[in-house]
């Protein structure tokens, strides 16, 4: 039991520091730049000890806790750790942002820790019930990060489509666990997985709803085609910070679960790998082109977003259930979560106040005006975009091959023509900020140096994975 | 020589192009710091050269494993194939920084990085490390074109860079699938190119994959019908950038497809050899025709290097010794040749600020030094006996003929198409009466006249006694066709369609 | 026996699907969301009644739980909706789009 | 068997090294302070008379050789060897070469000479004795060279000489045309040279690519190969030796200073062509057809030029005709297999042809650059030296008795004759009388008669006598060089055929004394003929003409050079054109534009759907749902 409780410490940590920040926040005294560096202390000191746990990795590779309710592999420690970094980024970045944006209050860090606590417990989850709540204390505190400015109508209606259709998707998740606890008798991971192992996916029908649902539900969060039109009207609505947050973050959780769903059992990986096919071509290739036609830099990010849930389906697709170790799910990222969040991080001390700069053409000349920050935006570009030697490439590199390993050529093949394709819109911002004379100044001063640090450490980083392959 | 004297060569240019890019350094800072790299580099290769033994194996190797999981390593040797591409760019280059005195940092920085890139895409002999320096290669070019490049310089970037980075994803594609199937035929992890000759491919998917590295290579050449976007960007680059693309990078783009091409996929390479040699032969005919009527000299010099390119691909499609071994010299003197034509429009454009070719003339007698250059360059890219350019295309032209003699002949006709366009830009450039453009042009300065001298004198030395240069290249090449399939050596005579079909029966 | 209860909440389950993409106000539309739940929640007490185990009417619970907290969030949202609109038609909310 | 000589590569190498000394004084100082130009004068000349030196030393160390093994060999490196291909660059000397060898420099000599006084004050003084040196040593590579390929280093280099010194007086844009044409179809022929040296090279070539061991193995070449060899060859001659159709670049030529026309498009370049027929005489003795390939093409080429000839009003572009016309004759020599014949026409027709031209350079300078005869007459009292001279120069044209133009003319016809090539026999006499004809109606025109344009005429004066010497020289060359080859009609022992006999693979036809009685005497016919109407017409002065009829159209060179525009050249642009304006815009290009276009209606198109109405959104799922159910079950049953 004590076992129990050290393998989830950083989960313990983090939810108790969230609920710590909620009481603090009652004092005026606690003003929200001491709430940043308290959860940034709090997801650190996870970071530390979930880092130490993979270090340490004494573990076992596949060990139980609470009786099979969740798990804690290396995968999962791996998810956990790329989490707790998005969300120190967070808090450092939405330090530097509120600097000109003013609606915060000290209870929007408590509720990025809530979120992270939700993502950790999902990550863990083996338990489609646990998963339900897990899902839920990550969304709602989403949900409301994405709403949190409430004077602004844009971010209001942001949170009523993610909220609406949110709800909508978890309604078919619990549907989709009802199913398959009446097909199975029990909503653990290691029963379904036993009972598919013993009568096979396609014999009960309920079970097939049942995945079926859950599968949907899942596609939703992680923005597969064809449950991905709230993404970009989203991210667009939320404030810069929470977008990388939930860009990134979310993004992990939701993938790791799902990978830990879908390699319950060979037979159902196989069952719906056609499905997997289809959806990550066409997650990848719709959002290159809303990507294409985009305007705003925020929507723009948000549709390359889709594209890269498209290419992580590929790696779901290409798993093997046998020996499941997630590893290239995990580098892919822990690369993609570094460019992403970098990118945010430098927007939300370059969007000026009131994030008045969105579109391209805002950012016309930046490097005239701000050589390093553009070099970053365009390092972090060329990761997205999958340009060696940064770690998007390596990331890519081990997706292609892993498809290909598995015999999955043409999958592989349409991964890179839609890469090609989205080269045009992640290039496009480059050309703006370098090949165009500068409109504006950029001359606001940098109010905090947070996130400018915070920009440069995530340069550091993209090149650091890229070159150390981290294989778990 | 020393051990990592490779590394060196690629690591250090590129480090101090970004130290350059990093710090708030002035041009003149910037101009020196790459003028002394680029001649340490120089140096470097030099004792390289000196030092390199000729046994047509890699030399100079360092192996120091990377992802193992994967089996790729940090990988690096040359061999005489790739040994000249890596001289060209160290002996070339450095001219740049005595020529242009007042580019700006970004300029030189981008110069010095890309140099490196390119020394790590010749070096490496493992093929991720490859893709790896082939895509860096060409990020400085894409920023140099659309900083410093001509007023329509945006779509001209756009258009390489899209294209470019199109075909190479191609042939990361590719490159994995041979990883793959090395696990799956060998059953362990590697991505070394030596030894992806071992493999036996077959089927459409080999054929895709041979198509994925060709197309990728066919681009970067380029081979027609993928030139399209080379006049434009050759046209709007600034000198430096051009001069790097036709002199180095084009050139790199063969050599990929002797690395890869040729070993590896040696049945499909051979049943599509012919269709590769005659667009080899059409490009160099076609872009030889278009060039003819050309209003801008830069352009035309681009057409002309476009149909240059088709000769030397031409060369190492025809599968033969002397083909290829000319093809790799020809590679060398088109870098000097053409490459330092390129440089000389540079020149011509700073000093008369046009590159319409109606708006210039007599400078042959305003600036005899610089005529005498520019004459010789040109003569060495017409290939006139006794200079660098001649050898080469002799031996391509050989090889074509015994290859397929309706190609060999087509091929000839380079001699023609060749000197028509140079001479009539040669007459009105350099003769004919002064113009009022031209009217008070400056001969080459006395540093620009010794910057250029080595390469001048080069291109006749490497026309009138060769022999040194392709006693280095022969056993290269000559392994090039020992290699387990000794089907290549047999195909040429046959004609390689029905070759590769009787290989299908088998 | 079973079935009849499976239909009902398949029917229900529809009914709320049906609403949310044909009822433009937000209140309707999150009651059907909770239609949709409670479906799923009467799937699962019948199935616990299969299986004669007491898991499923615990699960309920939970969903019933989660549902509730889901809803004052949503009720939260609707008052927000007000206070910039005075309206609650979901159409009246579309800045973001394109 | 061959013996190695050093010396042979210091032949070629002292006018380089001449050429390149030169050229970087004039290059150097050209803008600067003028260097006097004595002293170009000198180093100029101090090349080609080492050499012609050398050239003497080689011609007695072969005559002190037995004649079965004549052979001087130089290997100075190993030029590239790849695989089977292995090229040295090496020199031999051979009888046939040493002949070359000797007049190339004795002439290239006098020229130089000659130069000095007729270039006197042009500016670019330096830079075109830099010009004829470089030529001199190629001319001499190309000589010497041991091997096809080193052969095409001259072959190419002479090429390029020309063209610098055809369009030498830059300024004026017809001379670089002239210049450019000439390169390019120098051009054209090269391409048949080493098309002709790559069949060759993969017939025979894999072991030994130089004369002697190809004329070792040439009976393993397939006829067919040889045949092709043969003609591709050819191709290159025509070009060198403006042959028909390549003929068209000589007479432009003119364009550059006389002593050029003199040297290059006369004495020496021009008959690279022959030399190179006669070096494969082994290849081309084998192959019958072709040999009367180049016979056919040789004689109608000489009867073309000659009807070119007889109606030309620019002085020197009359000697051009003349050259190609007698350049036609040496190819009929060598097509026929009379291959010392053909030689022995080069060698007698570089004295006579040179001085005729440096007479009319001299007439030239003397009327200060007048170069129309029609504006000359009378010279013959205001300049008595060049008058003689190159009366000498025109009788060794026009095939009279006892000069030298006659003996090797004769030569031709009669092996023509003999081999029962009668058609190219009776043409030949043809063009003999023509020559005749135009010969001496230039000089009637020029020397006899009244002055028709008095201003020139007075200024007129005979030229110094560092331009006269040289022309004497080159008489007394005309007059006796024919007695070199005395056939044994005339009591003579044919030296220099037996002396070629080793280098040369021919059977000399052995005809009755009849035949070569009616030989001699037809040609002897046509001379008187042709001189007698000159004469008749031209002797006593006469106005310039105007033409009609065949006349005009003979006048107009028979609008080739229009043709070759309208069809060639015209079309060869318009393909450039169209490739540049139309095909790579809207066919090869296409593709990408497409392909962008796509993306952009692609991106708009979806920027649709995101239409912002959450209920929509909504419906896209549930859309979306179904289908993937309906799959499902799909995939069920």
């Amino acid at each position: 039991m004590t076992n129990d409780l050290m393998l989830l410490m950083p989960l313990i940590i983090v939810g108790a520091g969230a609920i710590l920040l909620m009481i603090a926040a009652t004092y005026d005294k606690f003003t929200h730049e001491l709430a940043a560096f308290g959860s940034a202390g709090i997801f650190a000191l996870a970071f530390l000890v979930q880092l130490s746990a993979c270090i340490s990795g004494n573990v076992a590779l596949f060990s139980e806790a609470f009786n099979g309710l969740l798990v804690v592999s290396s995968f999962s420690k791996a998810a956990g750790l790329i989490i707790l970094a998005c969300g120190f980024f967070t808090a450092m970045s939405s330090l530097s942002y509120f600097k000109q944006n003013f609606f915060c209050s000290s209870e929007y860090y408590s509720l990025t820790a809530f979120a992270a606590s939700g993502m950790l417990l999902l990550t863990m989850a083996q338990e489609l019930i646990s998963v339900f709540i897990a899902l839920e204390i990550m969304s709602l505190a989403i949900y409301i990060l994405v709403g949190y400015d409430r004077k602004n109508v844009i971010s209001t209606e942001a949170v009523l489509k993610y909220l609406m259709l949110g709800a909508f998707a978890g309604a078919f998740f619990t549907m989709g666990s009802a199913f398959v606890y009446g097909a199975v008798g029990s909503t653990k991971f290691v029963k379904i997985g036993q009972f598919l192992a013993a009568n096979g996916f396609l014999q009960s029908s309920l079970m097939i709803g049942g995945a079926f649902f859950i599968l949907v539900a899942f596609l939703f969060k992680a923005a597969a085609f064809p449950f991905h039109a709230w993404v970009v009207d989203v991210y667009d609505g939320a404030s810069v910070p929470v977008t990388g947050y939930m860009a990134t973050g979310l993004k992990t959780a939701i993938f790791a679960v799902f990978a830990n769903f879908l390699v319950l059992d060979d037979t159902l990986h196989k069952g719906w790998i056609n499905y997997l096919f289809y959806i990550a071509v066409l997650t990848m290739f719709v959002g290159n082109l809303i990507a294409i036609g985009q305007q705003s830099l925020k929507r723009m990010l948000a549709a390359s977003g889709i594209v890269h849930s498209g290419y992580l389906l590929i790696a779901l697709v290409a798993v093997s259930t046998s020996e499941f170790t997630g590893s290239v799910i995990a580098y892919y990222l822990a690369a993609y979560a570094a460019s992403t969040l970098g990118i945010f991080t430098a927007l939300s001390y370059l969007g000026g106040s009131g994030e008045a700069r969105k579109t391209f053409e805002d950012f016309k000349g930046l490097a005239k005006m701000r050589p390093y920050s553009a070099a970053a935006i365009s390092i972090f570009l060329l990761s997205m975009a999958g340009i060696p030697p940064t770690a998007g490439f390596m990331g890519k590199f081990y997706i292609i091959t892993s498809a290909i390993d598995s015999g999955q050529v043409t999958l592989a093949v349409l991964g890179i023509v839609s890469s090609i394709i989205s080269m045009w819109y992640y290039l496009r911002l480059i050309i703006n900020m370098y090949f165009y004379e500068a409109e504006e100044q950029f001359n606001e001063p940098v109010l905090s140096s947070y996130a400018p640090v915070c920009t440069f450490v995530l340069v550091i980083c993209v090149f650091a994975i890229s070159l150390y392959p981290i294989v778990i | 020589m020393f051990e990592h004297v490779l590394s060196v060569i690629i690591f250090l240019p590129i480090l101090a192009g970004l130290l350059l890019l990093a710090t708030p350094a002035s041009r003149t800072i910037a101009r020196f710091t790459g003028l002394i790299v680029s001649l340490a580099v120089l140096v470097l290769s030099i004792d390289l050269y000196a030092g390199f033994k000729a046994t047509g194996y890699l030399e100079f190797v360092e192996n120091i494993p990377w992802i193992e999981s994967l089996g790729v390593s940090y990988y690096l040797g040359v061999d005489g194939i790739s040994l000249f591409i890596l001289m060209a760019g160290s002996v070339l280059l450095p001219m740049v920084y005595f020529i242009f005195a007042t580019k700006e940092k970004g300029y030189y920085a981008n110069l010095l990085i890309v140099q490196g890139a390119m020394a790590g895409a010749v070096c490496a002999a493992d093929m991720v490390l490859f893709y790896i320096f082939w895509e860096v290669m060409l990020l400085p070019v894409f920023f140099m074109l659309g900083l410093y490049g001509g007023p329509k310089r945006l779509p001209a970037t756009l258009k390489i860079t899209l294209y470019t980075i199109a075909g190479s994803l191609l042939m990361l594609a590719a490159i994995i699938y041979l990883g793959v199937s090395y696990h799956a035929q060998f059953n362990e992890w590697n991505f070394a190119m030596d030894k992806m000759a071992q493999l036996n491919l077959s089927g459409r998917v080999a054929a895709i994959a041979f198509f994925g590295f060709m197309i990728a290579f066919a681009i970067k050449i380029p081979l027609f019908p993928f030139h399209t976007w080379l006049p434009d960007a050759y046209t709007e680059a600034p000198t430096a950038a051009t001069f790097v693309l036709s002199a180095i990078m084009a050139k790199i783009g063969v050599y990929g497809v002797i690395r890869f091409v040729v070993p590896v996929f040696d049945l499909e390479f051979a049943r599509f050899a012919i269709l590769l040699a005659y667009s080899g032969v059409i490009g160099m005919m076609y872009c030889g025709l278009a060039a003819i009527t050309q209003k801008d000299f830069k352009r035309m010099l681009a057409f002309s290097s476009a149909s240059h390119m088709g000769v030397i691909a031409l060369g190492v499609f025809c599968m033969n010794l002397q083909a290829l071994t000319g093809s790799i010299y020809q590679i060398v003197a088109h870098a000097t040749s053409t490459g330092v034509l390129f440089l000389f429009a540079g020149i011509l454009e700073e000093r008369t600020n046009t590159r319409t070719i109606e708006d210039l003339g007599g400078i042959a007698a305003k600036a005899p030094v610089f005529a005498v250059y520019f004459a010789i360059a040109m003569l060495a890219s017409v290939g006139l006996p006794g200079t660098s350019g001649f050898i080469g295309e002799f031996m391509i032209i050989l090889g074509a003929v015994k290859f397929n003699t309706v190609i060999g002949v087509l091929a000839g006709t380079t001699l023609i198409i060749g000197v028509c366009y140079m001479l009539w830009m040669f007459q009105r450039v350099f003769f004919e009466k002064s113009t009022a453009r031209t009217e008070n042009f400056k001969d080459l300065s006395l540093i620009e006249g010794l910057a250029f001298l080595p390469v001048i004198i080069l291109i006749i030395v490497m026309g009138i006694y060769p022999h040194p240069f392709l006693s280095k290249i022969t056993p290269a090449t000559a392994l090039q066709f020992s290699q387990p399939q000794a089907i290549i050596t047999h195909a040429p005579a046959t004609n390689a369609q029905d070759f590769g079909l009787t290989i299908e029966q088998k | 026996m079973i079935h009849s209860y499976l239909y009902l909440s398949i029917i229900l389950f529809c009914l709320g699907i049906v609403g949310v993409i044909s009822r433009r106000n937000v209140f309707t539309v999150f009651m059907s969301i909770e239609l949709m739940l409670n479906a799923a929640n009467l799937a699962f007490i019948a199935f616990s009644r299969v299986h004669e185990s007491m898991d499923g009417h615990v699960l309920a619970m939970m969903v019933m739980a989660v549902a509730a907290a889901e809803a004052a969030l949503a009720l939260a949202v609707v008052i927000l909706l007000h206070k910039h609109k005075s309206k609650l038609d979901t159409n009246v909310f579309s800045l973001l789009k394109g | 068997m061959e013996q190695s000589v050093t010396y042979l590569g210091l032949i070629p190498l002292f006018p380089l090294l001449g050429s390149v000394f030169i050229g970087l004084l004039h290059v150097f100082t050209c803008n600067k302070t003028k260097l006097p130009e004595k002293l170009y004068g000198i180093l100029a000349c101090i090349g080609p008379v080492l050499s012609f030196v050398l050239a003497l030393k080689v011609f007695f160390a072969l005559k002190g050789l037995p004649a079965a093994d004549r052979f001087l060999s130089h290997k100075a490196f190993t030029w590239f060897s790849v695989g089977e291909l292995h090229i040295d660059m090496g020199f031999l000397a051979d009888p046939l070469s040493c002949l070359m060898l000797l007049f190339v420099t004795f002439i290239g000599s006098l020229i130089h000479i000659y130069s000095i006084g007729y270039m006197g004050g042009d500016k670019n003084y330096g830079k075109f004795f830099a010009y004829m040196n470089l030529f001199l040593g190629s001319m001499l590579v190309l000589v010497l060279g041991d091997s096809p390929v080193v052969m095409f280093v001259g072959w190419e280099g002479v090429g390029l000489c020309s063209y610098l010194l055809i369009s030498f007086y830059s300024e004026d844009r017809s001379n670089v045309l002239a210049g450019n044409k000439a390169f390019i179809v120098n051009r054209i022929g090269d391409l048949g040279f080493v098309l002709g040296m790559s069949f060759l090279f993969w017939g025979i070539g894999a072991n030994g690519f130089d004369y002697l061991s190809l004329k070792a193995n040439v009976q393993h070449l397939e006829p067919t190969i040889a045949l092709v060899v043969c003609l591709l060859l050819f191709v290159g001659a025509t070009g060198k030796s403006a042959q028909i159709p390549l003929y068209v670049w000589l007479p432009d030529a003119m364009a550059g200073p006389t002593p050029v026309s003199a040297l290059i498009h006369a004495a020496t370049m021009v008959t690279a062509g022959v030399y190179m027929v006669a070096r494969f005489s082994f290849l081309y003795a084998g192959v019958e057809l072709a040999g009367s390939i180049v016979a056919w093409i040789g004689i109608l080429t000489a009867l073309l030029a000659a009807i070119f000839g007889m109606f030309q009003e620019d002085i020197k572009k009359v000697l051009a005709y003349s050259t190609v016309s007698q350049l036609g004759y040496m190819f009929a020599g060598v097509g026929v297999a009379a291959y010392s014949a053909g030689i022995f026409h080069v060698f007698t027709h570089a004295f006579f042809k040179a001085l005729l031209f440096l007479g009319a350079g001299s007439v030239i300078y003397a009327l200060h650059h007048e170069q129309n005869i029609w504006k000359m007459g009378g010279l013959k009292s205001k300049m008595p030296k060049t008058y003689l001279t190159m009366v000498v120069g025109a009788f060794a044209l026009a095939g009279c008795p006892p000069f030298s133009g006659f003996f090797s003319k004769d030569e031709i016809l009669y092996s023509a004759l003999a081999t029962g090539h009668y058609g190219i026999w009776a043409v030949g006499v043809l063009v003999a009388g023509m020559t005749a004809y135009y010969t001496f109606r230039m000089i009637f025109v020029v020397f006899h008669g009244e002055p028709r344009d008095q201003h020139a005429f007075d200024h007129a004066h005979e030229a110094p006598a560092v331009m006269t010497v040289p022309l004497i020289i080159l008489a007394v060359g005309a007059l006796f060089a024919g007695f070199l080859n005395l056939p044994a009609i005339f009591g003579g022992n044919q030296m220099v055929t037996h002396w070629l006999a080793p280098s040369l693979t021919e059977h000399h036809p052995h005809a009755s004394v009849f035949v070569e009685i009616i030989a001699i005497g037809a040609s002897i016919a046509a001379f008187a003929i042709g001189i007698k109407i000159a004469y008749a017409k031209f002797g006593h002065g006469a106005s310039a003409p105007s033409y009609t009829g065949f006349a005009d159209f003979a006048y107009h060179k028979f609008y080739v050079d229009e043709v070759y525009n309208a069809v060639i050249v015209q079309p060869y642009k318009a393909i450039g054109s169209s490739i540049w304006k139309v095909i790579e815009p809207n066919v090869t290009d296409a593709p990408v534009q497409g392909v962008s276009k796509l993306y952009t209606v692609l991106g708009t198109a979806f920027k649709v759907l995101q239409v912002g109405y959450v209920r929509v959104y909504a419906i896209y799922m549930v859309l979306g749902l179904s289908l993937m159910s309906l799959f499902l079950s799909q995939s069920l049953n």
